[in-house]
């Protein structure tokens, strides 16, 4: 058997094995996390294999049962096998953190099985070329994010309280958004008779051709704002992020930070592009307003808090704001953009909530007004934080700088101007929010002992450090040379534009 | 079944569970969410596409009775769909939406197992099932 | 070595250096200065490689790939411009590194201390040589933030927090419109390219004559004054004194702040001999020189004194590069440019005097201090020596270039006539004015005068020789470009004018010009100033009564109010959007939905309800219709949760029931099933949970979720009808392979289960997986009691 | 008599029976009545599904009927535990 | 051993039975697998007790009488709440009464608690704790001492012929 | 607590329903039915025992830890889907194998069944886990 | 058409429309009766009844077949366990406090009970009848 056939389906389907295998084996913890650091890791290994055969031999097809578009099929185009790269990579160096940060009691029983679904979820959103199988996969990520939302950390200095109320907050809005796709997908099928996405393309784009389309496919277009919406949390669908974000255990807050909100995005490019292209021109002006809505109330509302990781959350809205921009303009150096700026903030931000947890660690509080000069007893952090919060800022030499600059220059040529100028007002704030954050942190006074308790005195260990700088890493290479994820980006919004291929693949060898 | 009065009470059972969510008590709101998962749930069903008598289960026959068309729906060739036969008649109901309907209704149930059980507890530690006392996390 | 090696070497020498300091200092301990200074030194030697070339009139451009797709190239380009700014930035490197070894105590956190300021410094000559306007700007900002963390060196303080983050918010945000400015450019020459821009006479036209113009200019023009302390923007540099005096020395007096003089040459050529050109350059570089030359009066610490003086004194650069105009183009350039050379001279030497008088004197208090005449006499000398340059005294370098000043102001205000014959020299003077009085008054406030005794230690002491030799090297530089300007002007002020101006210039600079009108307008400077000096005490104490009766007269006051009033007022919008009631998140997606439904609703009008709607509706239907209407609105509206579970129970019965009727019996199965696994849960659950609350439904809030729900089913029902219309022609439902594959190719005769376990397992897995998580949340759940804080 | 009518009047018979049980279940007046109604609107389905079943000459609704009649039977028994002795296991 | 034969007979019927073919493989399938289904749960059917097949096999025709008697009781018992229910105003005077009864097992006792319901106007609400009495609830108790006497009689005869 | 009475039906009723769920879950393929069903059938009559007898008598002597009856469903149900791996064709491919077995007849064996299997388990065992799991939390 | 079917036709019609019939009835017996106890009288007598009835109707018509065996099964599961639910029901009503109706004589089980069990939960008729459940 050659196995790199079958590497879209090995990246969904190993997890899920995994998942099964941990809850078997309880009773071994050592046992339990080398195993789930090696299958991570080869997992990582695959994606990027998977990524490089794509990019070297085309859009890769896996007929799940050998069914054709009758069956649910995967497809690892430029898009969906880089975002696979993307979380697979911060998935792996979540895992590590979280062996050392979770607690162990809570780490033993069910984190395990939970973060492998979390990332079979993950993987099988980005491969799906099935609009259905991805409502299966979205409900797979809901409730792995919610059991591991609700996990016990060490230290914990999240009340549990908390932890409750944000995941109800975030369980009812997106189960709302579950309904809704489910009533969009239905009205989907009742209208073209398929739930292949290329499928759907090729039939939406011929109805559309003969002007025969009918008035609610532009509905069930919206509708699919609000799911994606909902999971990229973008104005008004944000209001469960920056609850849930912060109360979460760090690593996961990471995830969800890094990499579930992208999933948002993910959908946006692939639904809209692929099977609404005939709509875009409605769906764009929306895109736009709402991604600048969402852009300011994250700013502004980030710059009020005093809870770093909540702090770190509102950052996210405002900065997935910046993303569906580029998503709303739609031109090919746009969604380029997009999918940079996307990626450098997955990276960033998942290396910023990583290190918040060694922060609250250290400081057994997430309340920056009683941290403080915290840059003599972690140096680390302070460094670490200040590369995430610059790379945020978009300050150059990090990612983030080359991120917003295309952005920015991308709404240039596409002559967005006033969205260009909101983008660039916030991005003032955002510098500020940033640093803000990172001196009360780290300069100013010490903070006072008696009051509050000394600073954590141990060390933190290399499990937690370790993750962080490699993210930082990246934030930095993404910095000074970021022609691989541009040319990247570039090639997958080709693709986007021209779903010809992706079309060609899925339903032109589909006999059975 | 008719189409429009099943319509119309699938809407109308979507805007009760609707009403039902935007109360205050946690229990009636997740009894909000049963109801709007019934509705869709419905709605599934309704959208199937064919109308026919019986359910989809084929009684007659072994297992090498029925011929099994092969179907020729290539893209290149310009075709869209599966070709019907021209005079094949479909006895039965669609069983696609059916078996759609099936992997929502049991997703629906673990969710709503979840979002029970996470009641309870937010009642444990709240000690209230008023959900505008959960405003701890605001601003 | 070839030049192009050589600058890069000089850029990232001080880089690589930085790295590695940390490392040293294990070694090298205090020593670790030394190092610095030597890389610093090195840099400048290399910059003295390619200087020949450069004197001669040749420009070095060279190009390496970077980030193709986005059009970003690492280039270089080296002209006379970037050769003086990057000698003043290596060789006041040096200079202040040096100083530093003795400033520094060993027990402050050296290696960090060196390490930014080599980053620094890198920074700056990575900047000045840039050969595109990205790369510009990503050097750009890093001097911001190297320059942050010099500011905000001593942490722990609060007034370094506010100075840091003041000039952060300040550079760094106006960097941004810089870079808004440049990606303005591009959209319109389609290059980031300095050269590419600069050496093409027809894109300058083409920007000259673009509507973008003026927007792209003001864009640009922001950066640069933020960063010079220009306009508005002057109010960083004072709180940046909190930072150690050689990096005042080094980065607020003489280089970073020059980064936005810098720019403006640079776009020099671009953007001058036009009237927005002058009206918003020189405008700025008035206001600026005449506004700071005034607050530096009441001024009471010498390091901010010497801010304002700062200020001020960029203010004439500014000034002098605005004048250009269509009649005489590069008018005011050399002079501006001779200037910038000499303020880094005596500017830096004043601030390093400064950093000897507080670190012998313990306290930069001009109120305090006094006569110090007589203990540090080779002190003395020196301060007197740069504060006379300053203050335009011949023979020293900044008489000559203040003297070139009021003669381009004269020329300037003859060109653009009426009443600005007059004013603009009048303004120059002023400024003049001001600036004899400061300067004067600060070596009488330190070194004239008598001794504070009791402020002042009892004995004081000449510095260490680390301190003084460099005070007096640049102190040297000061008399020796005065006496000979020809040196500077021939080495580095004709290239780097041929640079701004693109043409060869030859300059005559001499001590005695004859009776100019520069002549009398120096006398009227000495005559005047000396009046105001003597009044000083007055003015300094009318402008506090001043300030303390018109707080809101003040660019810091509105700086204060918006940064507080941002934290404040977000707190508040924080709490107004996210207000913590689960019902307002849920309006606002449910509000979402119905408009986005009557977007397409509305422009597709006519379409909305299908045309052929059935309402031949069998009489048992309806009945069970309204059956299943009527037990959910119980479920809505018993109290009890036992009663509305069974209500809702009910309604589930009831869809199995029609699931029956719509022939899918593993439908009903499965619904009849869940139903009452979810009962069982519902009284699990309720089992715990006493009811005790009851909601009171106010009349307003009953209509309005009335209203909304109304909506909402309203949305689905127009969506259902118009789905459930059938499948559009010419398309098929995949059903059919189902229904006609099952049996031969899945061996299946219940289509549904060989769909759910075969055509379609794979959403079953997802399926199974989501009953597991399910299962494994609910153990999170309970097993998670009384955690945290 | 064909199938067809039979079904007819098996429809109307059963809609005839669940309008009381539906009523029951709305106006109570107490829980037990409820419970009874629900249990009682489950033995209709499952005659209702004899019916179709027969009607429809397909075993398959006799499997939905004899699940129910188990399921309704659990169920029953549950809220009548949860009610007598307010808890469920 | 003797009652694991006796279950897994009757589950090879029980099989049969959900199976919906009654047919000797599905007997077998049943019988070999139904022993394996409840031997988790032996706490709840004492399953080490020693049983006499012959006993059990006596009860047979016994059973099948006593269900041929409640058949047609539940008839008449439905006819007469039918009629009750058909009155134009309903006239009944209801009540629960306590019956005794002789039956000691459980399966005797449930049997003739389940036996009361199905019959005419009667419905079992509870056993006493002691197991001696039933509490039945009569929809027309004018006659108490009657009903209790036909239950004695009639229908508890054959109830602890047939289980016990 | 329940009365006898209730207990004694319940007796009856547990192996009848399981045997009944067993059946479903074989007949899925064909009939109404399915792992999913047939699983259901099962927890529902556990959790009747647990209802009737009391959660703790029950797991006094019965008390299996349905965690692992969910992982190992879930194991299952993938690992035969990776079997088509195994055997060179895509994942989740499905065969089917006509046996004679003597007494019986011929039977199909579908590795759709398999699968099936695998999702009875794991619905037996999250229902019965979450049950446990509530039901026993104080 | 021999005999034997038109009897069975007609047997099994019969029993049809009888069960239906008494389902029927045992409905229209819980709108009708008064209190808990009576309608449950009506419920699981007739209901069971009717649904046996049909059941037979099933099997007549069509013998021992998978169908038939499946009714026959439904039937008398229906047969044993309709008491028992009937039973916990009523049970659970009383102990819990829903008093008899009006027409009501005697009432051994309330008076006993509460002797035998001094620590019942009885008689707290609030919280099982409340007006705010009326719709
Ligand atoms: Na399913
Ligand atoms: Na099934």
């Amino acid at each position: 058997m050659n196995i790199q056939e079958h590497l879209p389906i090995l990246l969904v389907a190993t997890p899920i094995l995994m998942s099964a295998l941990m809850i078997m084996l309880r009773s071994r913890p050592t046992f339990q996390k080398t195993l789930n650091i090696i299958v991570s890791a080869s997992l990582l290994l695959m994606s990027i294999i998977l990524l490089l055969q794509v990019w070297n031999s085309g859009i890769q097809v896996y007929e799940v049962g050998e069914w054709g578009k009758y069956g649910i099929m995967l497809v690892a185009d430029l898009l969906g096998s880089g975002m696979v790269v993307l979380s697979s990579g911060i998935s792996l160096l979540a895992l590590i953190y979280s062996l050392d940060y979770i607690e162990g009691k809570s780490l033993n029983t069910t984190y395990h099985s939970l973060f492998n679904l979390l990332v079979a979820g993950l993987n099988g959103t980005f491969l799906t070329g099935d609009i259905f199988n991805m409502f299966v996969f979205f409900e797979i990520l809901l409730l792995s994010s919610c059991g591991l939302v609700v996990a016990s950390e060490n230290g914990g200095v999240t009340k549990i309280s908390d932890k409750m109320e944000a995941t109800f907050k975030y369980l009812i809005l997106n189960i709302i958004g579950s309904m809704l796709m489910l009533v969009a997908v239905a009205s989907l099928y009742a209208t073209v008779g398929t739930l292949n996405m290329a499928d759907l393309s090729v039939k939406i784009s011929a109805l559309s051709d003969a002007g025969t389309l009918p008035w609610h496919i532009y509905f069930i277009a919206l509708l699919f704002l609000i799911v994606f919406g909902n999971k990229a949390a973008i104005f008004p669908l944000h209001y469960w992020l920056p609850d849930v974000h912060p109360t979460a255990p760090s690593p996961i807050s990471a995830m969800l930070s890094g990499v579930m909100i992208k999933v948002g995005a993910y959908g946006i490019l692939r639904v809209y592009f692929l099977v609404f292209k005939d709509a875009l021109f409605l769906l764009q002006p929306i895109i736009i307003l709402l991604a600048l809505i969402t852009i300011a109330i994250g700013a502004i509302a980030a710059v009020g808090q005093k809870d770093v990781k909540r702090l770190l959350a509102y950052s996210s809205v405002s900065q997935i704001g910046y993303v569906f921009l580029g998503i709303g303009m739609g031109t090919a150096y746009a969604l380029t953009a997009s999918l940079v700026y996307l990626v450098n903030h997955a990276i960033a931000k998942s290396m910023l909530f990583l290190t918040s947890g060694g922060i609250i660690h250290h400081a057994g509080t997430r309340d920056m007004h009683q941290m403080g000069g915290m840059v003599k007893s972690a140096p680390l952090m302070s460094s670490m934080f200040l590369i995430g919060a610059m790379s945020i800022a978009g300050l150059p030499p990090l990612g983030g700088f080359i991120a917003k600059f295309v952005l920015f220059d991308a709404a240039m040529l596409g002559e967005y101007y006033l969205p260009l100028l909101i983008g660039f007002a916030f991005a003032v704030f955002t510098i500020f929010y940033m640093f803000r954050a990172w001196l009360l942190m780290f300069w100013g006074e010490t903070r006072d002992s008696d009051k509050y308790g000394p600073y954590s005195s141990h060390g933190l260990s290399p499990m937690i450090t370790v993750p962080i700088i490699i993210l930082a890493a990246a934030v930095l290479i993404l910095g000074v040379y970021s022609e691989p994820l541009i040319a990247l980006s570039s090639e997958i919004a080709n693709q986007l534009l021209d779903p010809q291929p992706y079309i060609n693949a899925v339903l032109g060898g589909s006999v059975r | 079944m008719n189409n429009t009065i099943l319509s119309i009470t699938i809407a109308l059972i979507f805007g009760i569970g609707t009403f039902l969510m935007l109360r205050r008590d946690i229990v009636k709101v997740i009894i909000g969410l049963s109801l709007i998962s019934h509705a869709v749930n419905l709605l599934i069903v309704s959208t199937g596409v064919f109308d026919g008598e019986k359910a989809p289960i084929i009684s007659n026959g072994h297992h090498d009775s029925s011929s099994g068309i092969i179907f020729t729906d290539k893209l290149s060739d310009g075709i869209f769909a599966p070709i019907v036969p021209s005079g094949m008649e479909v006895h039965f109901v669609d069983p696609l939406v059916q078996a759609l309907v099936l992997t929502a209704i049991v997703i629906s149930l673990a969710t709503t197992a979840f979002i029970l059980i996470l009641a309870y507890r937010i009642h444990e530690e709240y000690g209230t099932t008023d959900i505008r006392k959960l405003r701890r996390l605001r601003g | 070595m070839d030049s192009f090696t050589a600058i890069i070497l000089a850029i990232f020498l001080p880089f690589a250096a930085a790295i590695f300091i940390p490392l040293l200092e294990k070694f090298l301990k205090h020593r670790i200065g030394w190092f610095a200074a030597g890389i610093a030194f090195l840099s400048f030697a290399l910059i003295g490689i390619v200087a020949p070339e450069i004197i001669h009139g040749h420009i070095i451009q060279h190009s390496i790939e970077w980030m193709p797709s986005i059009g970003a190239e690492f280039s270089i380009y080296a002209d006379g411009l970037a050769m003086m700014i990057g000698f003043i930035a290596s060789g006041i490197g040096v200079i202040i590194i040096s100083y530093s070894n003795g400033y520094m105590s060993h027990k402050e956190d050296l290696p960090r201390y060196y390490q930014y300021l080599l980053l620094f410094m890198g920074s700056m000559i990575g900047m000045v040589f840039a050969g595109n306007t990205l790369q510009l700007f990503i050097f750009w900002e890093l001097t911001s933030i190297t320059s942050f963390m010099l500011i905000g060196y001593w942490r722990g303080k609060p007034a370094s927090i506010y100075g840091a983050t003041k000039s952060l918010l300040l550079t760094a945000g106006g960097g941004l419109f810089m870079l808004a400015g440049f990606i303005l450019l591009h959209t319109i020459t389609g290059s980031y390219d300095i050269a590419t821009i600069l050496q093409n006479p027809a894109i300058i036209e083409n920007i000259k004559a673009h509507p973008f113009f003026l927007i792209t200019l003001i864009l640009i023009l922001i950066g640069a004054a933020a960063k010079s302390a220009q306009g508005p923007f002057y109010i960083w540099l004072p709180n940046a004194m909190e930072a150690p005096t050689p990096v005042s020395a080094f980065l607020h007096s003489a280089t970073m702040v020059k980064a936005g003089i810098y720019l403006v040459a640079r776009v020099h050529p671009i953007f001058s001999g036009t009237e927005a050109w002058f009206i918003l350059v020189s405008g700025i570089g008035i206001f600026t020189m005449l506004l700071a030359g005034f607050l530096a009066f009441r001024q009471t610490d010498i390091k901010a004194i010497l801010a304002y003086s700062t200020i001020s004194q960029l203010a004439y650069m500014m000034t002098m590069y605005g004048y250009t105009s269509y009649h005489e183009p590069g008018l005011g350039v050399a002079a501006a440019t001779f200037h910038l050379l000499n303020h880094a001279t005596f500017k830096a030497c004043l601030f390093l005097v400064a950093g000897i008088v507080a670190h012998e004197a313990a306290t930069r208090d001009i109120r305090k201090l006094g006569g110090l005449r007589k203990d540090m006499p080779i002190t003395f000398i020196i301060a007197s020596i740069a504060a006379l340059a300053m203050a335009g005294i011949p023979p020293l370098n900044g008489f000559l270039s203040k003297e070139m000043f009021y003669e381009t102001s004269v020329e300037m205000g003859h060109i653009i006539g009426g009443p600005f014959t007059f004013l603009i020299p009048a303004a120059a003077v002023l400024g003049g004015v001001f600036t004899f009085a400061y300067s004067i008054k600060l070596i009488d406030g330190i070194f004239l005068g008598e001794k504070h005794h009791d402020h002042l230690p009892e004995h004081i002491h000449e510095p260490p020789y680390t301190m003084l030799i460099p005070a007096a090297f640049l102190a040297g530089l000061v008399i020796l470009f005065g006496l000979v300007p020809s040196i500077p002007i021939h080495n580095i002020i004709e290239p780097t004018t041929a640079g701004i101006i693109l043409e060869e210039v030859h300059l005559h600079v001499k001590l005695w010009h004859g009776l100019t009108p520069a002549f009398f307008m120096t006398l009227i400077t000495f005559i005047a100033g000396l009046g105001i000096y003597t009044r000083y005490d007055k003015i300094a104490a009318w402008q506090d009564r001043f300030n303390a009766r018109y707080p809101r007269i003040s660019v810091n006051y509105y700086y204060d109010r918006i940064v507080d009033g941002a934290k404040g007022s977000a707190k508040g919008f924080a709490n107004f959007t996210q207000p913590g009631n689960v019902k307002t998140y849920i309006y606002a997606i449910l509000l979402l939905m119905v408009i986005l439904f009557a977007i397409p609703a509305f422009m597709m009008a006519t379409q909305v309800f299908p045309a052929n709607l059935n309402f031949d509706i069998p009489l048992y239907e309806a009945l069970i219709m309204t059956l299943m209407v009527s037990a959910a609105i119980a479920a809505a509206t018993l109290h009890r949760y036992l009663a509305a579970v069974i209500a809702l129970s009910t309604v589930g019965y009831l869809v199995s029931l029609v699931f029956i009727y719509l022939k899918a019996p593993d439908l009903a199965l499965t619904q009849v099933l869940v139903e009452t696994l979810s009962t069982i849960i519902f009284l699990l659950v309720i089992a715990k949970i006493p009811q005790t609350f009851k909601e009171k439904i106010p009349k307003t809030t009953l209509a309005r979720d009335i209203v909304i729900s109304s909506a909402v089913a309203a949305t689905v029902l127009v969506l259902l009808l118009n789905a459930t219309q059938g499948i559009v022609s010419p398309f098929e439902s995949l059903s059919y392979y189902f229904l006609e594959n099952s049996v031969p190719l899945a061996g299946g005769h219940n289509i549904v289960n060989v769909i759910l376990v075969d055509f379609r397992g794979y959403d079953t897995l997802g399926e199974i997986s989501v009953l597991c998580l399910a299962a494994l949340g609910v153990y999170n759940l309970i097993h998670s009691r009384g955690e945290g804080e | 008599m064909n199938t067809l009518n039979l079904l007819d009047i098996a429809l109307v018979f059963m809609v005839l029976s669940i309008i009381p049980c539906i009523h029951r279940i709305i106006k109570g007046p107490t829980i037990p009545d409820r419970v009874i109604a629900v249990d009682a609107l489950a033995t209709v389905i499952v005659v209702m599904l004899g019916v179709y079943s027969f009607v429809q000459e397909s075993v398959f609704f006799m499997d939905v009927a004899l699940v129910l009649s188990i399921i309704a039977f659990v169920g029953t028994v549950t809220i009548s535990k949860y009610l007598d002795e307010g808890v469920v296991f | 051993m003797k009652r694991y034969v006796l279950y897994s007979i009757a589950l090879g019927f029980v099989w049969c039975f959900v199976h919906g073919v009654v047919s000797l493989s599905n007997f077998l399938i049943g019988a070999m697998i139904g022993p394996f289904l409840i031997r988790p749960f032996k706490e709840l059917y004492s399953l080490g007790e020693e049983i006499s097949y012959r006993e059990k096999l006596n009860r047979i025709p016994k059973q099948i009488h006593y269900f041929s008697i409640l058949i047609v009781e539940i008839v008449k018992a439905s006819i007469v709440v039918a009629k009750i229910v058909l009155q134009p105003k309903i006239d009944i005077r209801p009540g629960i009464i306590a019956v005794p009864i002789r039956a000691k097992t459980d399966v005797g006792i449930t049997a003739i608690a389940n036996t009361i319901t199905l019959t005419p106007g009667t419905l079992t609400i509870d056993v006493s704790d002691d197991r001696t009495a039933l509490y039945v609830h009569c929809i027309d108790i004018d006659n108490a001492k009657e009903i209790r006497d036909s239950i004695k009689d009639d229908l508890e005869e054959y109830v602890l012929e047939a289980f016990e | 607590m329940t009365t006898l009475i209730t207990k004694t039906i319940t007796k009856i009723c547990i192996p009848l329903v399981i045997l009944f769920s067993i059946s479903l879950l074989l007949a899925g393929h064909n009939n109404p039915g399915g792992g999913f069903i047939g699983g259901v059938m099962f927890a529902s009559v556990i959790s009747l025992t647990y209802v009737v007898f009391g959660l703790k008598y029950i797991k006094s002597f019965f008390n299996p830890s349905w965690d692992k009856w969910f992982g190992f469903g879930l194991l299952l149900s993938s690992l035969t889907a990776f079997g088509a791996i195994v055997y060179g064709y895509n994942f989740f491919r499905s065969s089917i194998k006509f046996v004679e077995i003597p007494l019986y007849g011929e039977i199909e064996l579908v590795s759709a069944a398999l699968f099936d299997i695998g999702v009875y388990f794991v619905v037996i065992g999250t229902l019965l886990y979450i049950f446990k799991n509530v039901g026993e939390d104080e | 058409m021999n005999n034997i079917t038109v009897i069975q036709d007609i047997l099994s019609n019969f029993f049809f429309f009888a069960g239906m019939f008494f389902v029927f009835l045992g409905m229209l017996g819980l709108y009708r009766l008064p209190d808990v106890y009576n309608r449950l009288h009506a419920t699981t007598k007739i209901g069971t009844l009717g649904a046996f009835g049909v059941m037979m109707g099933i099997v007549i018509k069509l013998g021992f077949g998978p169908m038939g065996i499946k009714a026959i099964t439904v039937g008398l599961f229906l047969l044993l366990t309709a008491p028992v639910a009937a039973h916990m029901i009523s049970r659970a009503a009383h102990r819990h406090g829903v008093g008899l109706c009006e027409e009501s004589t005697v009432d051994d089980y309330g008076k006993t009970y509460c002797l035998i069990n001094s620590s019942c939960p009885v008689k707290h008729e609030e919280t099982i009848e409340d007006e705010h459940d009326q719709m």
